[in-house]
């Protein structure tokens, strides 16, 4: 089996975990009775009319009459279609709402991840080339203080010490100013630092220990008996190998942070991007907006995971495509 | 006897030996078994019988009411006490060497006694320091040594000295904005957490385990089919469903921990299995299943106690990430109110950050020091239950 | 007398460990002449494999320190710095290893790894590099060695790894070969190949070898002089036939006495390797010795006395004046060997 | 004595299949052990001997049902089993591979393993006591005491001292860890001991340690015992009878000095020979076996041994030099394979100067697989000849086919079948069936 059909069989699997979560949400959303059929009867029932008849009125105009499988066709039609329906607290089809939200949170978790990519495996190897001296216990340090501290806590620490005494960050995020711009930096310099530190501590304990089984490897004496520089074995004998087990939980560890993260930092710092959009929406009671940031997260968990299985086969070699 | 005549093994008549017997319980399953069955009964009494409003305990005295939380931590306590604290006791020599790996990381050490202190002060500090309560004259009192301005204070509890409102050792770490304690509310927040932490260590590990061992036992079909099931278990945003369910249905400290811990137990079940089956391939469980083991006994006595220094470990791993996403929660209002959790309490005291700070920096520092430890405590003993480590020291 | 290829004098490798230093390798002393295999024995434990990653320092230093005299073709490797000393290695004296599957990156290709110690010490574009390589693929026996090139090291059989660990080895076209038990991984059928290999590229590229091995025969095959290790030191070296026919030290002659073709020694060697963090005084072997004396547990190691020539021996039973025909009676080569070596020894 | 044999074999297969797909289908099977057989008499000690990979510890872990052999029948009559006779549907009652659950764990008692690793011999959570006891354990003895007793009592056996019940896995050394399996598979009063490769993992002087040891329990208890070893001279030492096994067969079975002293199937032969002899003034120059062991997914056809073989059957109407022909057979397979690179060759010929002709090429192609520059037989050698040119032309495909239509082998096409050299000596190879066949009076061997 080659690597294109081992790759479509992924992507297929990606499709079905989707789509089993998509029908456990359904399940879930349709074994509750409905508010807006609540509210409908309730508002009935104030006006002097019959509550019954109206919460009936209410379920037909929202197609909840039909039978459970009709339901869930017409559903996962609509998920897979993109036709996730009106938010009602924000007046714009589901969608739009989150493209919005996307676009701001896009403008920190860019340079967030790319900021943890290439600096925790750095900094775990050198961590590991120097195992138990100063800098080794300096880099675990930062690594657990930045692993144990919850982010939203050094959020409102950062933002009182920033915000409020030194005044060089605004407490509330500045949706007006430019998204290339030094403000836009500055303002977002404080949450990309949070998340940074957050994140960059696991995947630095994951490579430094990872590295060090690989630093006392047969074959660094191998690349050491052939005169290879003490440099140029880190660069390509430790790193390469390291790559391959860190692959697979460093997008887990991103995408874990993430979903918990985005949503804490976003409110801590007034970020209008999703996390902040479901929250709101959960506040507003807006049904349509809730399930439809819970189908986006859901997305991107499954879409992470897709490229965590792919790049771990890309990265290892010895993964036969006809495995799993 | 046994000196004067030794009983060699060509001598033993295996035809006399009766194959039918009783299964020998081990001292722990029987210390098990004899605490367990009260507390069942006790719950069952106080579900079926006693009414919904009666404390359970009313008869005797106290008039503590039980939760099912509080019977699922009593049993994950005994559990604890029987299978991790008794065996260690058993086993002195064993206990000796593994204290002396653990000894050598000075900073999990640390984190053990901060844990203790935790543990200690989450089982027994609510029956000594009352439930903070709200006294809305005395809010804002600052923590004893620092003091407050006075316009923030209706009623000082200390001395006002400049304006100044001073702290005292009545509130050691202040009040919130609604008079409550702030050090009580810590202690009793310690009380939610070592119940999140193991409740859902226990399901997280039973779970694991049983459908890990079962996985890699099974093989062919069954464990394909497990696998993919634990890989939607672990794609799920378990964050987002809870939010989804809260929203539904609401949700309290039980569904909580019932949702996350449905959903934590995949890599542990994953890890289980890639173990079993790489310990199965060892001599030592050949050896064994040509004695003739059931294979039920292999993974009760061979399989398990080897995987479980690394599950231990993980296990540890897992409960910062409990505590850190209920204090999240509670951040947000959407934890469960009717607690005195520790994000409850950051939460109380965000509005007042920049005159009050301490309703916030306490319990934060707190949350921030207990998943510290967590973690310096599963890194030590990754290193001071590692076989192949054992093998080479001693 | 020329100077030999390699001269080891005094090597000792300590390491320091949690539990206190550990000597490995205790004054250790051989010499290899160009084109001559050397062949390193002795029990598992006994040292032979860190003395000879101890010449060019590739082991681990720290928590290893390694000290004493290392000459190559004459020029000292002990004060040389650490980028004179990469320049030697791969170039002048190339390693291979017992475990081939390990000693190999398992993340690049096979040609990557040969073209990388080649271009690390000389300048060679990479076309050209390749060609060198797939050159030497062929000439250890690898078939269709252009597609090989690219191949993982998982893909090829335990044999064909030790083939390509040649290969590597031998690409900066090295003066010294050392070669620890490249072949007790493999099977006697395999191993057979990679010996005959092995002697044929020596003559090809005239190497010493440096040949590691506890397998007495393999030593007899290949050797043309032994260097028995014992706990960290030499007990015994000497010429091939002197070692095997009349072999002087005691636990020369146990070891080669546990050789079923050999002798008759059915209990194997009484006593286990000593502890190498507090070795015994005296002799490493006395614990273990039936000619033990009240001698041979006191003050050091013996010192090498010479047998017969380029046969040296560490006991004291040798020393002058002492009558060591007690020990000759054991000795498996006894009945061909002892005349001619008493008259030799006066 | 009986002299019913305490363990019979016959024609034992184990197969792993080889499964591929979404759907699980099974493509193929690796054939690890294909119909071997063999018998061990009370108290004699079989050798099974081979390369890696030839099965023989898959043989071993089916014979004592730890695998589930895949055919075949393992008749086990230790244990007090003796004298039962075959069930009327020919089935034997003895026969392992049908035993119940409830017999098989009868059976565990008549029949134990020691293995390879002492390393990962012993659960490294356990003390080595407790290893050893868990055996009485499992078998039903629930007085700890007495289990005690029993171990203590055997821990001083093997050479070890009774104080060393409570320690643990990593305090001991490997000869003493191989002590202890040892003492583990004997608590249970086993008549049959399997020993895959007990002693490849030690030093040589620790494996006469263990060697003499095993020899004396033989001897003490009455032991039978299937011992598994590539080293020959560890067989040589201590079995009585020795079975060469060779990509999942028995190629070769007899009593150990006779098959050490005069080999009957060219494996053999060459097997022996690879041995380096610790004799320094013996002169290397055995037989060579190039390449390695084919895969067992799809074994060679006819014998198995006939791509390696350096005794391989030249056809009626063909007699050349022996060696060329093993030459034209690799070259004929290696073309067939697609795997003469003739432009690297042309390449190396030609770095001296200027490109190289045919000639050059072609001869290089014969010192490569082997072939003289010529063969005495004319017809051959403008055979070859014609298909070194077709190749050189690049015609690959036509190259292959002349030379598969005209350099057969009936090795390829027949299976062998055991033809008997003395008492108890046996060996399939075509060669002497032949002989044996042409021979008026097989018995006068």
């Amino acid at each position: 089996m080659g690597f294109g059909r081992y790759v479509t069989a992924r992507v297929l699997w990606a499709g079905v975990v989707s789509l089993i979560i998509t029908t456990i949400t359904f399940l879930l959303v349709s074994a509750a009775p409905n508010p807006s059929v609540q509210e409908a009867a309730t508002q009935a029932a104030l006006q002097g009319g019959d509550p019954a008849e109206a919460a009936e009125r209410a379920r037909e105009l929202r197609g909840l009459d039909q039978p459970l499988y009709v339901r869930y066709m017409d559903f996962i039609e609509s998920v897979y279609t993109f036709d996730w329906g009106w938010s009602r607290s924000r007046s714009q089809p589901v969608t739009e709402a989150l493209g919005q939200g996307l676009y701001y949170t896009a403008q920190y978790s860019v340079p967030w991840t790319v900021l943890t990519v290439l600096i925790g495996p750095l900094v775990g190897v050198y961590s590991a080339a120097n195992m138990y001296s100063w800098k080794d216990h300096a880099a675990t340090g930062f690594a657990f203080f930045g692993y144990a501290i919850p982010n939203f806590f050094f959020g409102i620490i950062l933002l009182l010490i920033f915000g409020v005494w030194l005044e060089v960050i605004p407490v509330v995020y500045n949706t007006d100013v430019a998204v290339f711009s030094a403000q836009n930096a500055v303002q977002l310099s404080i949450p990309v630092f949070v998340l940074v530190t957050g994140s960059i501590g696991g995947i630095m304990r994951v490579s430094r220990n990872e590295s060090a089984e690989f630093q006392n490897a047969e074959f660094m004496k191998t690349a050491k008996a052939k005169g290879v520089s003490p440099i140029r074995a880190y660069a390509y004998h430790v790193m390469r190998p390291t790559l391959v087990p860190l692959s697979t939980t460093l997008v887990g560890q991103l995408l874990a942070l993430f979903l918990g993260s985005s949503l804490l930092v976003e409110v801590v710092f007034g970020i209008p991007g999703i996390g902040r959009v479901t929250y709101n929406a959960l506040i507003a009671q807006d049904t349509n907006l809730l399930l439809g940031s819970t189908l986006a997260f859901t997305f991107i968990a499954v879409i992470g995971n897709l490229l965590e299985d792919l790049v771990f086969t890309v990265l290892d070699p010895r993964i036969s495509y006809d495995d799993r | 006897m046994a000196t004067q005549k030794p009983e060699r093994f060509d001598q033993v008549d295996w035809a006399e030996i009766s194959r039918s017997r009783w299964f020998d319980l081990s001292i722990n399953s029987i210390g098990m078994l004899a605490t367990a069955l009260p507390l069942l009964i006790v719950a069952l009494y106080d579900w079926q019988i006693l009414d919904e409003r009666t404390p359970t305990l009313e008869p005797v005295g106290p008039a503590w009411d039980v939760g099912t939380v509080d019977y699922l931590f009593i049993f994950t306590l005994l559990l604890f006490a029987f299978y991790i604290v008794l065996p260690l006791f058993q086993n002195p020599r064993r206990t000796k060497y593994y204290w002396r790996e653990f000894k050598r990381n000075r900073p999990a050490v640390v984190s053990l006694g901060w844990l203790a202190v935790v543990f200690v002060g989450g089982i027994f500090g609510p029956f000594f320091i009352s439930a903070p309560e709200q006294s809305i004259l005395t809010g804002y009192q600052p923590p004893v040594f620092l003091s407050v301005e006075q316009s923030y204070v209706s009623t000082c509890v200390g001395d006002i000295v400049g304006g100044q409102c001073q702290g005292t050792w009545q509130h050691p770490l202040g009040t919130t904005a609604g008079g409550k304690d702030v050090f009580a509310g810590i202690v009793h927040g310690m009380t939610i957490s070592m119940q999140i932490g193991f409740i859902t260590t226990t399901i997280v590990a039973t779970v694991g385990i049983t459908f890990g061992t079962v996985s890699a036992y099974a093989g062919g079909w069954v464990d394909e089919l497990m696998m993919r099931f634990v890989d939607i278990v672990l794609s799920f945003p378990t964050l987002l469903m809870f939010l989804l369910i809260l929203y539904i249905y609401g949700a309290g400290l039980g569904m909580f921990i019932l949702v996350f811990a449905a959903f934590a137990w995949g890599g542990t079940a994953r890890y289980v299995r890639s173990k079993s089956l790489s310990i199965s391939e060892e001599e030592f469980i050949k050896a064994n299943r040509i004695s003739g083991a059931s294979t039920y006994r292999v993974v009760r006595r061979h399989v398990v106690p080897n995987a479980a220094s690394s599950i231990i470990t993980q296990l540890t791993l897992l409960i910062p990430g409990f505590l850190l996403a209920e204090a999240q929660l509670a951040f947000l209002g959407l934890g469960d109110s009717t607690i005195p959790s520790w994000g409850q309490l950051i939460s109380a005291g965000r509005s007042d950050l920049s005159f009050a700070p301490w309703i916030v920096l306490a319990p934060g520092m707190v949350l921030f020091l207990t998943i510290l430890a967590f973690n310096f405590l599963g890194d030590a003993l990754l290193d001071a239950l590692n076989p192949e480590a054992e093998a080479e020291n001693a | 007398m020329s100077t030999p290829l390699l001269e080891v004098e005094d090597l000792t490798t300590t390491f320091s460990t949690d539990n206190g230093d550990l000597t490995a390798v205790d004054g250790v002393g051989f010499t290899v002449d160009e084109g001559e295999t050397v062949c390193i024995v002795g029990e598992s434990g006994s040292g032979k494999t860190v003395a000879t990653e101890s010449i060019t320092r590739i082991v681990k230093e720290p928590p290893g320190r390694v000290e004493g005299t290392v000459r190559f073709k004459g020029s000292d490797l002990m004060s040389m710095s650490d980028e004179e000393l990469r320049r030697i290695r791969g170039n002048g004296i190339a390693h291979i290893f017992q475990n081939p599957q390990e000693a190999m990156n398992h993340c690049y290709t096979v040609g990557w790894q040969i073209a990388e110690a080649l271009q690390i010490h000389e300048d060679v574009p990479d076309e050209e590099a390749r060609a060198r390589a797939v050159d030497l693929l062929d000439r250890v026996g690898i078939a269709n060695a252009s597609a090989r090139f690219d191949d993982y090291p998982h893909e090829f059989s335990g044999g064909q790894k030790q083939r390509v660990m040649i290969a590597m080895a031998l690409v900066g076209d090295p003066d010294l070969l050392i070669a620890d038990e490249p072949t007790t991984a493999l099977d006697v059928t395999v191993q057979a190949q990679i010996l005959k290999l092995l002697d044929e590229l020596q003559d090809e590229f005239d190497m010493g070898v440096l040949f590691v091995t506890h397998d007495l025969g393999v030593v007899a095959q290949i050797a043309d002089r032994i260097v028995v290790m014992y706990a960290g030191k030499v007990m015994e070296r000497g010429g091939v036939l002197d070692i095997f026919e009349h072999p002087a030290h005691p636990y020369t002659q146990q070891l080669l006495n546990c050789v079923p073709e050999i002798g008759g020694n059915e209990g194997g060697i009484p006593g286990t390797l000593p502890n190498p963090r507090d070795p015994p005084d005296g002799c490493r072997f006395a614990p273990r010795c039936s000619y033990a004396e009240q001698a041979c547990r006191t003050g050091e190691q013996p010192e090498e006395l010479e047998v017969s020539p380029g046969q040296r021996v560490s006991c004291i039973h040798y020393r002058d004046g002492r009558d060591p025909s007690l020990l000759r009676e054991n000795a498996p080569g006894v009945e061909s060997g002892s005349n001619e070596v008493s008259s030799a020894d006066d | 004595m009986t002299d019913e044999p305490i363990l019979s074999v016959r024609d034992l297969k184990k197969h792993y299949p080889i499964r591929k797909g979404i759907f699980n289908r099974q493509v193929g099977a690796a054939k690890a052990v294909d119909g071997i057989g063999f018998d061990i008499a009370p108290g004699e000690t079989l050798g099974l001997v081979g390369e890696s990979g030839c099965g023989k510890s898959t043989a071993a872990s089916s014979v004592i049902r730890l695998e589930e052999p895949t055919a075949g029948e393992v008749v086990f009559n230790g244990n007090g089993r003796g004298g039962a006779t075959r069930n009327p549907d020919g089935t034997h009652p003895n026969d392992v591979t049908r035993f119940s659950d409830a017999e098989l764990k009868r059976f565990r008692r008549g029949a134990q393993m020691i293995f390879q690793d002492p390393a990962s011999s012993f659960d490294p959570r356990m003390t080595v006591g407790g290893a050893v006891a868990e055996m009485l354990e499992v078998h039903g003895m629930s007085d700890r005491h007495r289990r005690r007793a029993i171990v203590e009592d055997l821990l001083e056996r093997v050479g070890l001292s009774a104080t060393d019940y409570d320690r643990y896995p990593h305090e001991f050394s490997g000869g003493q860890k191989q002590r202890i399996a040892l003492a583990r598979a004997l608590v249970l009063n086993p008549d049959l001991i399997i020993a895959d490769e007990p002693v490849s993992a030690l030093d040589v002087s620790i494996q006469a340690e263990i060697l003499s040891l095993i020899d004396d329990l033989q001897t003490e208890f009455d032991l039978s015992l299937l011992f598994i070893s590539h080293d020959m001279s560890v067989i040589r030492r201590i079995c009585d009878r020795v079975a060469v096994m060779y990509l999942g067969e028995i190629v070769e079975v007899g009593p150990t000095d006779e098959v050490f002293a005069d080999p009957q199937h060219p494996y053999t032969e060459a097997l022996l020979s690879s041995i380096p002899t610790p004799d320094p003034r013996s002169t290397v120059g055995g037989i060579e076996l190039a390449g390695t062991v084919p895969s067992p997914t799809n074994p060679p056809s006819g014998c198995r041994f006939h791509t390696r073989c350096h005794r391989v059957i030249q056809p009626d109407g063909i007699d050349v030099d022996q060696s060329d022909w093993r030459g034209i057979l690799n070259f004929r397979d290696r073309v067939a394979a697609g795997r003469v690179d003739v432009e690297s060759i042309r390449e190396n010929v030609a770095v001296d100067g200027g490109p190289a002709s045919d000639g050059e090429v072609g001869a290089q192609l014969r010192t490569e697989f082997d072939i003289g520059e010529r063969i005495g037989d004319p017809e051959i050698e403008d055979t070859l000849q014609d298909a070194i040119d077709r190749l050189l032309a690049g015609d690959d495909e036509e190259a292959a086919e002349l030379l598969s239509d005209r350099f057969t082998t009936p090795c390829a096409e027949t299976v062998p079948e055991r033809t008997v050299h003395s008492e108890g000596h046996e060996s399939s190879c075509l060669r002497h069936q032949r002989e044996q066949a042409a021979a008026p009076n097989p018995a006068d061997d």
